[in-house]
């Protein structure tokens, strides 16, 4: 495309705009914004209708997860942390259960495993689903979210039918999964599968061929590959800027290393080329869904025999378990110090890096119109960054 | 720009001549799936209030509130859960983790109301229109957040323990015994059901821990017996254990035991009190069975002086004399009785009270007296011929077994009733090389005897025979006795009440045997008390009030002899329920 | 309006130059008065069918509005659709629970929303406190802070819990019942003293239209 | 035997009881020692409560008792002839001596009932034996809860 990717701003550098000087204007985005993807807010410094400067606010949605957590047993936490990233729980719910497994030594059940992948790549398809309309929708394009949430919800039925939970499916518990599969539930995840497959070609079709999406997308929120190391970003941002980097191949966690897939690499780095990167990734979870349907084991038990969860102690120890999330590398650091409750709990979410330093830079000379679509196209979570 | 890029959008007109997404009557259409996550449901006849939703919900969203129409009862707090739908996450924790398993969630999840009072409830008490909801979420098959199995107890076989008066139960170890107190979920509903309300969490949680001082500080506080109440107490706890409601209750009694096992008797004192001064009061009690050494334990920890009176050459009573050695070695009830010695108690053997001392003079001599004689001869078996000379005394048998005499028993033996006692001689017997007949009026499960000891008794090689109403004995002229009984059959006479054993015409069997032994039941020994002592006597059992003391203000009495439920710890619980009282009347706070 | 000592408690925007007096309420909002009867019913028929509620996601609820909003649910053939700004707005959803920080944009925003007004509260966290009943951060119960004419049980409601919420909402409001508007303007006194508690600052960020 | 009157029945009847309360009195002056004599005391008493409870119903002239009899839970059968218990007596001992004692008069009354020709007389015999049978389960009764507890 014809249209200049965003100058590129030094991270030390910052223009600092005069305010008294009449040229600029300072405008407030957001909490209540329809284009902001949740309860954060923008401070915008507007010349004209292109951004000067930018600031983040956050803390609307702070609740003080990491000093609960303190407060409560190891197994209470357990429904604790899965809202802390609303739109996609699970991968809460494996980063925690998975440190206490670490720290207390506790084997999961291979029937265990497989329910947890096939869990997270659920979640993972639910919460692009809902980005995708998010995106589509800040393009000024609705109908796709009318579709795409709609394919979510779709998902959504099939979480309450194993979980028995729409939203908060706290399914993952240290030690396996809840609930074995109910019957029936597998073929209902391939005929969802092949419906939401239809309808992202759909998607493809109406989003990715389409001459304003691409005119107001292509080129815009360019993040320059050496970016990636030194602010952190992870997942399809840095997919997107070259970098062939998936937690689920490098680290392999789960049974990620028995499916067959390659991480989606982009190399435009900009708003489009996420975008794209993400509905490849969304056909690409399709088919590690297909795949764990298949190797699911049928027998077998599906949770491991734990100590009584009311004084349930772990050995003193720390840890990080990481897992690659829709939007990058999730994790929790998890301290226990012998007792029964955890000394610290610290939560590592790719939000935080990518709404606010990553945003506060690329935001520098897009147009204020644009401002939403390029926050949506770096797909953060807020609740997950305050937490 | 591509013309694809401007024409492509179009070809999803296909889509609209499709059927919409769009739920037509979304609140009626669709209800929660079969696991839903709704509102709670309970069964409130099953569950037992233990509370340990309550303690496994991190919102506090769970409180237990006394209900209408329910009142606490052994193993029954009498409480209900009530939820706080203004602090639930529906996270189900609270079922997963329900003993009883009465807890479930319905598939409703419809609730809407202007006022933010109104937002709880106590399931299956409170009326709901999802009541009996048939699905929603249950915990899954087979997998609970508790472990529902005890840790099996180490023991010697049937074959093996019928050889020998070895004790059969070895003992948890370590590993065991901390993942047996594992299981506990510290509700506290066997403490009131316990006579003594001894702090079984409290000790539980020791063992856990591993901090046995604690541990046996914790036992002593309530039950200067851990080591005899470790091996045979009635354990009206495990009955009432929450854990017990839908599984395996925890092994209170030998987690008990694995305390006072553990610690020797020579760390006792580093955690245990003793008394700080000497009050120069001197307490006379009567019997050195487990109430009467009970009540020296504590008044002595008061810092008063006692004598133990005991007729018999060594003390601990029916500890020592009814129970056989396989169940409780005596090196085990001489650790817990040289304890109490230790804090200066003098127990005086051969001394029968009435005889010598006679009361008036204990009366005398000492600021108080507590009597604790209980039953010690059993009664008759109350048929035509049952003064002949093979019919024996139980009590007496496991006595003379215990002194080591021999009990020439001859080889068939019959036992008379279905108690304890009954079954310590029955398995006496078996020791002693005798084939066994347990002779019962009632069904096994009518028996007042531990269901345990009656299966090890079977085990072990004794025919139990049920519905045998005796009717008489004969002597058989060749050194034996016939017993006759007739056969009988259960009839449930008054509703409510337990069914009546109801002879069946003409069905009269006659067994000889080389020894019948009378185990129905024992009669206490109270003519050491003379209408000079004043103490009142109604129905051959010293009149007390609540703390033991008798219509004579210095004399208390307690144990079997008083109590209903005859068992140890309930004399142990008489004798520090009176050794208060006794230290009040003695000037002291009685604490 | 008055504090222990009796001494009248400065309202919120006392002290600000007189440009910025106007950011928030320094006067109880006047109770709705209402017209004749039968002119009252037509009026709050012809509210009830048009529920314009404001898309502001205050909390993890609002994630359940997505779906409400789009095909599957479709709320729009309901009459009810999301407005991005509270002036065009009559239903205030809060979406659970709501942080200090958000609570002062809540009652801002309610503020100015144009009366008649409605609140519906979701989830256990409005009704009292939720799974953060012991969070240093969050408000326990928003009635205290803003009057409420709905609560919609559970931790989230599901999209037609919300959707029973609103049918609810739209029978009060038909019987005349929607009390909250009225009720706020009665009690503006203890509100604002409920909301000072725990709103420390009550300078708003530097918005300047 | 012929009961002619309301009147004559009763005094019947309160001559047993006043007959019992000589048989514990004798007990009690063989008793060895003082529980077994408090003991007696309280059947004495009892005793004495059932015979001036008649007498009341006599000045009265009505009889008002029950005429359903107690469940026989089968243990005062045991013992036969003797209701006379050796010196060195039990609890045991005085229980069924008791029991039988009672469930004589309730088959004594019950014989009666059933030779009285007029109905008024026989319905009098009636209530009194359902009364006695109700003094048979009050010792069937202690008997099973204080001396055959393992039985």
């Amino acid at each position: 495309m014809s249209r200049p990717k965003t100058p590129y701003v030094a991270p030390e550098e910052r223009a600092v705009p005069d305010l008294d000087s009449g040229k600029y204007l300072v405008m407030w985005q957001g909490p209540n914004h329809p284009g902001i993807t949740g309860n954060m807010s923008l401070r915008l410094v507007i010349e004209g209708d292109s951004v000067v400067d930018c600031e983040t606010h956050v803390g609307y949605l702070h609740r003080g997860f990491e000093k609960l957590m303190e407060r409560r047993l190891w197994m209470q936490n357990f429904p604790l942390v899965c809202r802390i990233a609303v739109p996609e729980p699970d991968f809460n719910e494996y980063c925690y259960a998975a440190a206490l497994e670490e720290l207390a030594g506790i084997e999961v059940p291979d029937k265990a495993v497989w329910l947890r992948t096939l869990s997270l790549e659920m979640i993972r398809l639910a919460s692009f689903l809902m980005w995708i309309g998010g995106q589509a929708g800040a393009f000024g394009h609705g109908t796709i979210a009318q579709w795409s949430v709609t394919m979510r919800d779709y998902v959504l039925d099939l979480f309450e039918e194993l979980s028995g939970g729409r939203i908060y499916h706290m399914y993952i518990i240290p030690g396996g999964v809840r609930a074995d599969v109910p019957p029936g539930f597998l073929r209902h995840v391939l005929e969802t599968m092949t419906v939401v497959e239809q309808n992202l070609k759909d998607i493809e079709l109406v989003m990715f061929h389409n001459a304003v999406m691409k005119m107001r997308a292509v080129g815009l929120g360019y993040i320059p590959p050496d970016w990636v190391d030194r602010y952190g970003i992870t997942g399809p941002n840095a997919r997107a800027a070259g970098f062939k980097r998936d937690l689920r191949k490098d680290r392999g966690y789960l049974a990620y290393p028995r499916l067959s897939f390659e991480p989606v690499v982009g190399a435009e780095s900009d708003a489009f080329e996420r975008a794209r990167l993400r509905l490849a990734e969304m056909f690409q979870g399709i088919d590690l869904i297909r795949q764990i349907v298949d190797f699911l084991p049928s027998e077998g038990p599906f949770r491991e025999r734990l100590p009584n969860p009311l004084h349930w102690k772990i050995p003193a120890g720390e840890t990080y378990v990481a897992a690659e999330c829709t939007r990058g590398e999730y994790g929790f650091y998890v301290v226990s110090d012998g007792g029964d409750k955890p000394r610290r709990v610290a939560v590592r979410g790719p939000s935080y890096t990518h709404a606010v330093s990553v945003m506060e830079r690329l935001v520098r000379g897009v147009n204020i119109a644009d401002v939403a679509g390029l926050m949506v196209s770096l797909h953060t979570y807020p609740p997950e960054i305050e937490r | 720009m591509d013309i694809k890029d401007i024409i492509a959008p179009f070809a999803v007109w296909k889509r609209a001549f499709e059927k919409p997404f769009t739920v037509r009557k979304p609140i009626d259409e669709r209800p929660g799936a079969p696991r839903y996550r709704g509102f709670h449901i309970n069964d409130a006849d099953t569950c037992v209030g233990c509370g340990t939703c309550e303690s496994i919900c991190m919102n506090k969203a769970i409180d237990l509130v006394p209900v209408e129409g329910r009142s606490p009862s052994g193993g029954d707090s009498g409480l209900r859960p009530r939820v706080d739908y203004g602090r639930c996450c529906w996270c189900a924790l609270c079922v997963d983790i329900c003993p009883s398993g009465s807890l479930g969630m319905s598939n409703e999840y419809l609730w809407i109301d202007s006022d933010p009072e109104v937002f709880r409830y106590v399931p299956g008490v409170d009326p709901k229109p999802w009541d009996g909801a048939e699905l929603g979420y249950r915990r899954a098959e087979g997998y609970r957040l508790l472990d529902m199995e005890r840790v099996p107890m180490p023991e010697l076989s049937h074959a093996e323990g019928v050889k020998s008066f070895l004790e059969l139960v070895k003992g948890y170890s370590r590993e065991q015994a901390e993942r047996e107190a594992d299981r506990c979920v510290a509700c506290g509903v066997c403490v009131a059901s316990c006579p003594a309300h001894m702090d079984i969490p409290g000790y539980i949680n020791a063992v856990r821990g591993g901090d046995l001082e604690t541990g046996l500080r914790l036992l002593y506080e309530t039950n200067p017996f851990p080591e005899a109440c470790g091996r045979i107490c009635t354990r009206a706890c495990e009955s009432a254990c929450a854990i017990g409601s839908g599984g395996d209750p925890v092994a209170i009694r030998w987690l008990k035991r694995y305390i006072a096992d553990q610690v020797e008797l020579a760390d006792y004192g580093k955690s245990l009190p003793r008394a700080e001064s000497a009050t120069g009061r001197k307490v006379a009690v009567v019997g050195a069975g487990p109430g009467g050494l009970s009540a020296a334990y504590y008044l002595a920890l008061l810092g008063h002086k006692v004598t133990v009176f005991e007729k018999d050459e060594a003390p601990g009573g029916m500890l020592r004399y009814g129970i056989p050695e396989y169940r409780l070695p005596y090196p085990a009830l001489d650790k817990d009785v040289d304890y109490i010695r230790s804090l200066g108690v003098e127990i005086r053997h051969g001394a029968t009270v009435g005889k010598d001392p006679a009361l008036a003079k204990l009366r005398e001599d000492f600021d108080a007296v507590y009597l604790s004689t209980g039953l010690p001869s059993a009664y008759r078996l109350d048929v035509p011929g049952d003064e002949h000379p093979r019919v024996l005394d139980g009590v007496a048998v496991l006595a003379a077994a215990t002194r080591g005499e021999e009990l020439g028993l001859g080889r068939r033996v019959a036992v008379v009733g279905g108690g304890n006692v009954a079954m310590d001689a029955a398995r006496t017997a078996l020791r002693r090389g005798c084939e066994v007949d347990i002779v019962y009026r009632r069904r096994q499960v009518d028996m007042p005897a531990d269901p345990e000891e009656i299966r090890e008794a079977k085990a072990e090689g004794a025919r139990l025979i049920e519905r045998a109403i005796p009717l008489r004995v004969e002597d058989s002229g060749d050194g034996g006795a016939r017993f006759v009984w007739n056969e009988a059959e259960m009839v449930q006479k008054e509703p409510g009440k337990r069914p009546v054993p109801e002879p069946i015409p003409g069905a009269v069997v006659t067994e000889r045997y080389d020894s019948i032994i009378a185990a129905i039941g024992q009669g206490p020994e109270l003519s050491y008390i003379t209408e000079a002592d004043g103490v009142e006597v109604r129905r051959m059992k010293p009149v007390t009030d609540r703390t033991g003391r008798t219509s004579v203000p210095t004399v208390f009495a307690g144990g079997d002899l008083v109590n209903e439920k005859k068992d140890a710890i309930s004399a142990i619980a008489d004798g520090h329920r009176a050794a208060r009282a006794i230290d009040r009347i003695l000037g002291g706070r009685g604490d | 309006m008055s504090d222990k000592k009796g001494k009248p408690v400065p309202l919120a925007n006392e002290g600000l130059p007189p440009g910025e007096r106007g950011l928030f309420c320094d006067a109880p909002p006047r109770e709705y008065a209402p017209a004749a009867k039968i002119v009252e019913d037509f009026w709050n028929w012809a509210r009830s069918q048009s529920l314009w509620i404001l898309g502001f996601g205050t909390g993890c609820g609002a994630i359940e509005l997505r779906p409400l909003m789009t095909s599957r649910y479709d709320m729009y053939r309901f009459g009810i659709q999301p407005r991005p700004t509270p002036r065009q707005s009559s239903v205030f959803v809060i979406g659970g629970y709501a942080s200090v920080k958000t609570l002062k944009r809540i009652v801002r925003s309610y503020e100015q929303m144009m009366g008649p007004k409605f609140v519906v509260a979701l989830g256990s966290c409005t009704i009292n406190g939720g799974m953060y009943w012991d969070s240093y951060n969050t408000i326990k119960r928003i009635d205290q802070y803003i009057p409420v004419d709905v609560y919609i049980a559970g931790c989230m409601p599901r999209p037609e819990a919300l959707l029973a919420g609103f049918q609810e909402l739209k029978r009060i409001i038909r019987a005349g019942k929607a009390e909250g508007q009225n009720l706020y303007a009665r009690d503006f006194e203890r509100y604002k003293a409920n909301q000072k508690r725990v709103i420390k600052d009550w300078n708003m960020p530097d918005y300047n239209w | 035997m012929g009961y002619a009157t309301f009147g004559e029945v009763l005094e019947f009847a309160i001559g047993r009881e006043n007959a019992a309360v000589d048989f514990y009195r004798e007990l009690s002056g063989i008793a060895a020692f003082a529980a077994q004599k408090s003991t007696l005391a309280e059947f004495i008493a009892m005793e004495r409560g059932h015979a001036a409870m008649l007498e009341a119903m006599k000045a009265r002239g009505t009889v008002k008792l029950s005429a359903s009899t107690a469940v026989d839970l089968g243990a005062a059968r045991r013992v036969e002839a003797t209701d006379r218990p050796p010196a060195g007596m039990t609890f045991q001992d005085i229980l069924t001596a008791a029991a039988s004692k009672e469930a004589r008069s309730f088959e004594l009354y019950g014989r009666l009932a059933r030779e009285a020709g007029d109905p008024g007389i026989r319905e009098t015999f009636e209530r009194l034996a359902g009364e006695e049978s109700r003094h048979r389960a009050y010792f069937q009764d202690l008997y099973e809860r204080e001396v055959a507890r393992d039985n």
